[in-house]
């Protein structure tokens, strides 16, 4: 019997008229003894980067290793936000060539991540902070980004339930709105570039962790797992949250502090909020998925921790958000709350390239932003194994920005920002 | 939720503290011109999964900086002890 | 001229609020005119500053839970090397001052720093837990027993000074923000607003 | 076939005497006290309750408890309207409102059931596949209609009337739900003399007591352990509580609801109330949850689990059906056939076991039951209702059975939700057929059903009890356990291989998840449970998957022909049940959402016309109204005001510190980059610090009042954030330096004076105080008794201009404010706002706010001069990195607007003269203001380069607003640069 292996409205009429059975997303190998790069990491970036190796430099002797379950980690437990209004040179650049990805990516992958662009509206509750908005919209439109600014009754006519009241402790002054940002079905893109990578060859080895690196010298030839010593030309840690666990496997120490972030999610409600939400007063956002459930989100619990558990005052905190930002948030009620563990950098920037070590290659430090980076990070780290050398879009990311003084600090924010 | 056991205070919530991070980094000695030891102060962690040694601030209570015995992987809280005493204890 | 004014001044003339079925099951107010002052000890200081203090304040306490009481002064160790006066003669401080050794440790004056409100009643406690993270149990929490703890997201000090009567100082500046959320507390329960009292 | 519900005129736990009326759509219902809005809308015959999620199949309700997939219903109307909530947790009060949901146009006639004769179209996942054309945007066409038919019942915009509150407690043993074994538990911890809680999130106490007749001995035994336990002083007992989590440092948070006793929001009472509750000893009693059986239409109204239906019967006095069926693979649903028999209901029991103990068989027979076994129940049938059933028995041809009710039992569940909270992982016990909590953590331990106890539950409730208060120290006698207990749990195997059914068998009520949607998952490699949950949405429901997690992961491994141990269960996250957002949030609302910080002026200001502004936590004054109506144009008469004549401002904001110690020199020295040392007693310093990595921390004054006391000024901003690190250096780092560090931000109420009249005006307001140049100087401090109270006068200058700070203690400073204004009115003194405040020193070229942004260097902001070059101090080092020193950086200008009819705008983006307008500049603008003395627009800005450019030509891009304008690069100190103004 045929399998059909190909997605579309037909594909689907197919099956339900004649039985015919879909294809397995993504095979289940067993790992081979050695491939030119090695993975480690089967999240979303992870995935794309193999995926992107195999389409686009025609490299697909490769395998993604992942502990878990596919998209076990923060890819399949973040608040779906992506965008790319950002105003530090590179990153502008960098989060819109993203976006572009993100644009094409159903397409791409024949597989519906549904990406939907219902804009993104940032809230300013001052003049000062209205000013830092425009700065950023300001370098967004000279990027060729669209935005617009909103005043205080643009942003009473947009979202007319938000709180305008005399007693509203932050009053809203206005906002910064990229139509163009959205969110994306988390757990699809996973699937999605696994299975568009799996059919180019690449092998996906779940339930698979490395515990370990082999060395050739001063250069790392492989890795070691539970399932065996695998050989690799070229070895990417993208681990996010285990980030400074597993490259110190490798001897590496880094700038980074692993520490839980926690999402919300809302009992489905009749859709009524159709664009993304962030607060001005305090980190917090806010969209409503296709199912209906509001997802929100906050600031990191506040110390590093492997637990993958929130604690529950910041459950308080972001629901104290939630209604001063919608009061009918009130009514709601919480259906689950969750964590992910988030690899924290002293500038808010990840670390994208090589190593000091020969043929190691990182791709860590997201904290907030990894989801949204998800298609270029794969895009630029499979250039950059390719080529041994970095992509232009992520030279400003180098692993020894901090040595030169370089740091990226999109929001001002100092120093290691779970200290404010 | 995390409690700690606050050596001035008494066993409280976390939330009454400030996190600051490793507390086994040796600082520098002031005026220390070692360029790369403060690099490292500054910016690399050990970042350990399980046993960790870190400052706390007990900042809505008797400010004191504590050093908390802490278990990363669990969150189990062990002993904690006035950061004037030294990072162990 | 140089009228001493509460953070609260245009705030506690409320009436007497209400509870649900006309009860007033808590009195709640301010006590005015506290003098505090801070004891401070340098490292290495410890020894000088105990001997220095004792004919005016007694021994300092060890306990940084409990606060040592006598002659109408509150004494507290609120850190390793920090003490609270509450109360006490209109020149302690500067007794004080003249007391300590310039090279063991320090006064600093607090006085109009902090606000004293206080709650009586038998609902105080379980006001109070409404807001604050601390066991307040009479086996755990006993009468002069302090915590210094967080409410409404800042931190402040809770005394105990009778069953069913606490104090709680605020800072001068959150002063009406923490009044507000403790008489929102109340507010189940039923309370009155005490006139001011005054108290040294 | 139609139901046909009966409320029987004697038993149950309902209050006849007492009617309640409550509103089902328009329509007036009655029913009674004890009842909860299932019951009352059984009652009265509203069977058909809702449409299911994806195919909008009519359902009915399933179970009488928490973990109805079903009947779900929206409560209340207007602002109070509340989706979502199912009707068997829902405890009826008098002139509830209600309504069902999700339907269109209506529950009884529902168009969207089109989904479901389309279901082979709709089958899980299906939208990963399709909706991708013909463009890259499509899915934002076809997402519409998706997100049209997502979503249950709908959320109100209104803001929500009622209140919520927060509690902290405390207690030694926290016992997790009162059936037998919670109610043995509590009495045995009780008895030991220790803090004991005991929580139920029903609002009778006895859990699965509550499921016998009210004439049998196991209601006798429910209100004796009742009694005991509510005679215990220590006990507390909690009703209508749910725990909804559980979580690190034995915490566990809980949920008070009240409705039901319709709180009065205007006087302050909770609709619910949020416990945070610190515990010592945890003692989970969640008891099991039964599970339903896998067979096609196993949804149809008039299907429910066995023991909901004996709760209607017994707790309810409502028998559901006349003609009824029993299908189990367990003992425990008998019991459910017994009781209905005996109300002269028609029962059939179909087990699927060959054989049963012989007792149960003999009481069946003597209730009249007719039973077959080694029989399965193949597939209901039905439209609306259950109409009847095929039956297979082994070795038989298929059997019909026409009925009006099933009752179905496919096992029991132990509620291991909270047990996973921590990060326990439920185990599968083969013997009981289903996960059992893992291993407990220290301090916690779990009495009856949920720890798959095989014993006597009271026995086993009783020692875990006292083991639980032992623990904590409590050393008083429990007694005995209560003997003879007839409870034993009747645990069931796992159920037999259901997949490919031909109708419709689903597993996951409330999503839509049928046995063909697991089949799918798995032949497509969703075959982990993590991704068949993620794949199919199995689990994701309000219900969180209570009676289907088990079965699909059953399913999914006799699919995988692996075993249950391996494959484990998904994560249980909290809350156990869905808990409101406004209980979560509680007082922390509205203009409480975060506190208010004011400073001792405050009440002044409000009385004197200023318009507020929030700076952080603060308010502060903005402009006040003597000066206009809006701070646009107010700020510039305040300026005028103060450049022309003298004003006065509310600084109390500043962040203040005593530095105080015989190494406070020392300690200064070390955290400014500037030399302090040096600083003779009486005069002040602006000094800046340096976080370790060498970027700007924060600026500010630091005056000497005596040798070892000094008084150290911080940014608003940056208070809590010095003041904690100058803490963290002395208690980690430098705990040999002899220093205190005190926050005395409340202690000094803080005021500016300022203006070339200024000192002329203190002169009248504070007569006894020299003020000459020679007593003060520029940058003089000094400390009197002025009108009976400390005062501190600081010849600082933050705007330009002549000026003091004057601090006083707090309680006195709108004394002095007043005083001030007072005597120097003959001079035209004015209060000024933080516009004008800022503005002043934005053409002074002081940099603050925007400038201060943790990105810049000490040269980037035109300060490099005063690093010191001598001494260490902190930041020295890393501030040398190769990037931090380079050339090119953006650093500090001041800006001109060429074009005197246009206004610079802050943000707007810098481009050279011959620069293409794109990309991201050369720099932007940080601050900006209309100049009264140059007559102009001027702006403080980043540039790379910085000043090296002066006196070229730029242009401010501003695409925002459509407008490109020009500027001149210049000094960022526009007036007095020679700083004549503060000496004079
Ligand atoms: C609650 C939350 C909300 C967020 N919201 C957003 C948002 O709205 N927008 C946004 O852009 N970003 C957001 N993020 C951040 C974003 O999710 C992450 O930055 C991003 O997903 C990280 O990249 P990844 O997908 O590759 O990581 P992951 O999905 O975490 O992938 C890393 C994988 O490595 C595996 N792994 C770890 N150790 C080993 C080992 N030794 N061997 C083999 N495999 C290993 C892990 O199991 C994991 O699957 C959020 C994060 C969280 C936690
Ligand atoms: N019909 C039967 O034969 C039958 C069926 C099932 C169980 N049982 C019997 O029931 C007994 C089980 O007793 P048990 O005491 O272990 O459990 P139980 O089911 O009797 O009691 C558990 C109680 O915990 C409450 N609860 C659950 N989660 C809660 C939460 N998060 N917050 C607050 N309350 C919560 C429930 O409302 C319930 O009242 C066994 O003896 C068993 O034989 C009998
Ligand atoms: C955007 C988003 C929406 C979610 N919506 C739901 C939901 O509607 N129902 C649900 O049970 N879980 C929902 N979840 C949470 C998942 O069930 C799960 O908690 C999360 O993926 C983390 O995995 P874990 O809890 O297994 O660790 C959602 C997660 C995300 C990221
Ligand atoms: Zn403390």
């Amino acid at each position: 019997m045929t399998v059909l292996s190909h997605y579309s409205a037909l594909a689907l009429a197919r099956r339900a008229l004649f039985g015919t059975s879909w294809a397995r997303a993504w095979r289940k190998p067993e790992p081979r003894k050695t491939y030119d790069v090695v993975i480690v990491g089967g999240g979303g970036h992870g995935l794309a980067t193999a995926y992107y190796l195999a389409s686009r430099h025609g490299i697909s002797n490769v395998a993604v290793l992942e502990r878990g379950y596919l998209g076990s980690g923060n890819v399949g437990r973040n608040t779906t936000l992506v965008r790319s209004n950002y105003q530090m040179p590179g990153n502008t650049e960098f989060f819109e060539h993203s976006l572009q990805l993100w644009e094409g990516l159903s397409h791409e992958l024949n597989f519906n991540v549904m990406l939907s662009q219902r804009g993104q509206l940032v809230l300013a509750h001052g003049p000062v902070q209205l000013d830092v908005l425009a700065r950023k919209g300001n370098t967004m439109r000279l990027n060729g980004i669209g935005c617009e600014l909103f005043d205080r009754s643009d942003v009473q006519r947009f979202l007319p339930f938000l709180d305008y009241s005399t007693h509203c402790r932050f009053p809203i002054y206005g906002g910064l709105f990229q139509p163009r940002a959205g969110t994306v079905r988390h757990d699809a893109v996973a699937w999605g570039y696994a299975r568009a990578a799996d059919r180019l060859g690449v092998d996906i080895i779940e339930n698979c962790e490395v515990s370990g690196f082999l060395r050739d010298g001063d250069a790392v030839s492989g890795v070691e797992t539970n399932r065996g010593r695998i050989q690799a030309g070229r070895t990417l840690i993208s681990v996010a949250g285990h980030s400074s666990h597993v490259a110190r496997l490798a001897g590496l120490r880094l700038p980074i502090e692993s520490h839980l972030l926690q999402a919300f999610v809302t009992e489905p409600v009749k859709p009524f909020l159709d664009c993304v939400v962030s607060f001005g007063a305090e980190l917090f956002y806010i969209s409503q998925s296709d199912k209906g459930g509001m997802v929100f989100g906050g600031h990191i619990d506040g110390f590093n921790s492997y637990t993958q558990r929130g604690q529950f005052p910041k459950a308080s905190t972001v629901a104290e958000c939630a209604v001063a930002l919608i009061p009918g948030m009130s009514r709601l009620r919480l259906l689950r709350h969750w964590a992910g563990i988030q690899d924290m950098t002293p500038d808010g920037s990840p670390f994208m390239g090589r190593t000091p070590i020969k043929n190691l290659y990182l791709n860590g430090g997201w904290c907030y932003q990894g989801f949204k980076a998800t298609p270029a990070a794969g895009w630029c780290m499979a250039h950059t194994l390719a080529h041994g050398e970095e992509h232009p879009l992520i030279r400003h990311l180098a692993i020894d920005r901090f040595e030169r003084g370089n740091g990226s600090d999109e929001y001002g924010l100092g120093l290691w920002t779970y200290k404010q | 939720m995390l409690r700690i056991p606050c050596p001035h205070c008494g066993l409280r919530d976390y939330t009454e503290f400030l996190y600051a991070g490793d507390a086994t980094k040796q600082r520098p000695a002031h005026g220390s011109s070692e360029w790369r030891a403060w690099y490292e102060h500054v910016f690399l962690f050990d970042n350990p999964k399980g046993a960790h040694l870190e400052y706390w601030q007990h900042v809505q209570g008797c400010r004191q900086w504590l050093v908390l015995e802490r278990d990363t992987s669990t969150n189990a809280v062990g002993r904690a002890w006035l950061a004037r005493q030294g990072a162990r204890s | 001229m140089g009228e001493s004014r509460s953070a609260l001044e245009n705030y506690r003339t409320h009436p007497g609020m209400d509870g649900a079925d006309g009860r007033r099951l808590l009195k709640i107010g301010e006590l005015a005119g506290t003098s505090l002052l801070q004891v401070g000890v340098y490292t290495g200081g410890a020894v000088r500053v105990a001997a220095a203090v004792l004919p005016l304040l007694g021994e300092l306490p060890d306990s940084s839970v409990r606060a040592a009481v006598a002659s109408g002064r509150l004494i507290m160790r609120i850190a390793a090397d920090q003490y609270w006066v509450v109360g006490g003669a209109a020149d302690l401080a500067a007794r004080l001052r003249e007391a300590i050794p310039a090279e063991a440790g320090c006064i600093t004056s607090l006085e109009g720093a902090r606000t004293r409100l206080f709650i009586e009643g038998q609902a105080a406690r379980a006001v109070l837990n409404r807001l604050i993270a601390v066991d307040l149990d009479p086996a755990i929490f006993p009468v002069h027993g302090f915590a210094q703890t967080g409410i409404h997201h800042v931190g402040g000090l809770l005394l105990k000074v009778a069953e069913d009567r606490y104090e709680f100082f605020a800072l001068r500046t959150f002063a009406l923000s923490t009044w507000e959320v403790l008489l929102d507390a109340a507010r189940p329960f039923g309370y009155q607003i005490a006139l001011p009292e005054n108290k040294t | 076939m139609t139901l046909g519900t009966t409320r029987l005129s004697i038993g149950g736990r309902i209050n006849r005497e007492r009617a309640l009326a409550f509103r089902f759509e328009g329509r007036s219902l009655s029913a009674y006290q004890g009842d909860t809005l299932a019951s009352a809308l059984l009652a009265n015959d509203v069977h058909l309750i809702g449409r299911s999620f994806k195919y909008h199949r009519p359902r009915g309700f399933m179970s009488s408890g928490v973990e109805e997939p079903n009947a779900l219903l929206t409560l209340g109307s207007g602002a109070r309207r509340t989706p979502n909530v199912p009707a068997t947790t829902a405890e009826l009060y008098e002139g509830l409102i209600c309504e069902r949901q999700n339907a269109w146009p209506s529950v009884e006639f529902d168009l969207m059931s089109i989904t479901g004769r389309l279901a082979s179209v709709f089958e899980a996942g299906f939208y990963y596949k399709t909706f991708m054309g013909p463009r890259r945007g499509s899915w934002m066409f076809y997402e519409r209609f998706i997100r049209r038919a997502a979503g249950l019942g709908s959320a109100t915009h209104l803001a929500d009337p009622d209140r919520y509150d927060t509690r902290h407690a405390f207690t030694d043993v926290l016992i997790i739900g009162s059936g037998p074994a919670g109610l043995a538990a509590a009495r045995a911890a009780g008895r030991s003399g220790c803090r004991v809680t005991l929580l139920e999130q029903d609002f009778l106490l006895g859990g699965s007591l509550l499921t016998a007749s009210t004439e049998s001995p196991d209601e006798d035994l429910r209100r004796s352990l009742e009694a005991d336990v509510a005679s215990l002083p220590n006990v507390e007992i909690l009703r209508r509580t749910t725990a909804i989590g559980v979580y690190d440092g034995l915490t566990v948070v809980w949920v008070e609801r009240r409705e039901s006793a319709r709180p009065d929001p205007a006087k302050g009472e909770a609709r619910e109330i949020l416990v945070t509750c610190r515990a010592r000893a945890i003692v989970h009693a969640e008891g099991a949850l039964e599970r339903p059986l896998i067979f096609g239409n196993n949804d149809l109204p008039g299907i429910l689990l066995a023991s909901a239906v004996r709760t209607y019967l017994n707790r309810y006095a409502l028998r559901l059906g006349k003609h009824i069926l029993i299908a189990t693979n367990n003992d425990s649903a008998w019991a459910t056939g017994i009781d209905l028999a005996a109300t002269g209901a028609r029962v059939t029991l179909a087990d699927e076991r060959p054989t049963a103990n012989a007792s149960l068989l003999e009481s069946a027979r003597r209730a009249g039951i007719e039973v077959r076994m080694a029989t399965q129940l193949g597939q209901a049938r039905g439209t609306r209702a259950v109409r009847g059933a095929w039956l297979r028995t082994e070795g038989a041809a298929a059997q019909w059975l026409a009925c009006d009710l099933i009752a179905m039992s496919g096992g029991w569940s132990p509620t291991v939700h909270l047990t996973s909270h921590t990060g326990v992982r439920p185990v599968y016990d083969n013997i009981i057929g289903a996960m059992v909590p893992g291993p407990w953590p220290a301090g916690v331990s779990g009495a009856g059903a949920v720890a798959g106890a095989r014993e006597d539950l009271l026995a086993h409730g009783h020692k875990v009890g006292s083991g639980a208060a032992r623990s904590v120290g409590a050393s008083g006698d429990a007694g005995d356990p209560i003997p003879g207990s007839p409870w034993t749990m009747g645990w069931a195997q796992p159920v037999q291989n259901r997949a490919k059914a031909r109708s419709k068998a689903f597993v996951d009520f409330q999503n839509d998840v049928t046995t063909n949607d697991v089949v799918l998952a798995y032949e497509e490699g969703y075959e982990s449970l993590e991704h068949l949950k993620r794949y199919t949405t199995l689990g994701m429901g309000t219900d969180q998957g209570k009676t289907s997690n088990l079965a699909a992961a059953q399913l999914m491994a006799e699919l995988r022909g692996s075993d249950l141990g391996a494959s484990g269960a998904t994560t249980y996250r909290p809350p156990y049940t869905p808990v409101s957002v406004g209980a979560l949030a509680g007082r922390s609302i509205g203009a409480h959402f975060r506190p208010t910080r004011r400073t001792p002026l405050h009440d002044w200001h409000v009385a004197n016309g200023a318009t507020m502004i929030e700076a952080g936590p603060w308010l502060r004054p903005w402009f006040y109204a003597w000066a206009g109506g809006e701070a646009a144009t107010a700020y510039l008469a305040e300026m005028k005001l103060v450049r022309g004549g003298v004003g006065i401002s509310d600084t109390s904001s500043l962040g203040k510190i005593d530095v105080q110690g015989p190494d406070a020199a020392e300690f200064l020295d070390r955290i400014y980059v500037n030399h302090f040392a040096s600083l003779p007693v009486g005069k002040a310093r602006y000094g800046v610090m340096l976080n370790d990595d060498g970027i700007v921390l924060d600026d500010g004054t630091t005056s000497r009042f005596s040798e070892f006391c000094y008084f150290l000024t911080t940014t608003t901003a940056q208070a809590g954030e010095v003041m904690s690190r100058l803490e963290f250096l002395l208690q980690t780092a430098w705990t040999d330096l002899r220093v205190q560090v005190l926050s005395v931000t409340d202690r000094w109420a803080g005021m500016s004076v300022a203006g070339p009249l200024s000192r002329r005006a203190l002169t009248l307001a504070l007569p006894g105080i020299d003020l000459s140049n020679e007593a003060l100087p520029h940058m003089g401090v000094s400390e009197h008794v002025s009108d009976g109270m400390p005062v501190r006068v600081l010849r600082l200058s933050f705007s330009g201009e002549l000026a003091y700070e004057i601090y006083v203690p707090a309680d006195r400073g709108t004394a002095m404010w007043e005083m001030i204004l007072k005597r120097a009115s003959p001079l035209g003194i004015k209060p000024y706002g933080l516009e004008a405040l800022a503005s002043l020193r934005i053409e002074k070229g002081h940099v603050a706010g925007l400038e201060l942004d943790h990105r810049n260097t000490l040269a980037d902001l035109g300060l490099a001069k005063m690093a010191s070059q001598k001494k260490a101090f902190v930041g020295r080092e890393l501030k040398e990195r190769a990037e931090l020193t380079a050339p090119e950086r953006w650093s500090l200008v001041g800006l001109e607007c060429l074009d005197t009819t246009a206004r610079l705008r802050g943000g707007a983006i810098l481009f050279a003269k011959e620069d293409p307008i794109r990309g991201h500049g050369r720099g932007y603008i940080t601050s900006v203001m209309y100049s009264t003395v140059l007559k102009k627009s001027i702006a403080l800005a980043l540039y790379r380069g910085g000043l090296t450019h002066r006196g070229e030509e730029i242009v401010c891009a501003s695409p925002l607003r459509g407008e490109q304008v020009r500027a001149r690069i210049v000094s960022p100190m526009f007036i007095d640069a020679s700083g004549e103004r503060l000496h004079g």
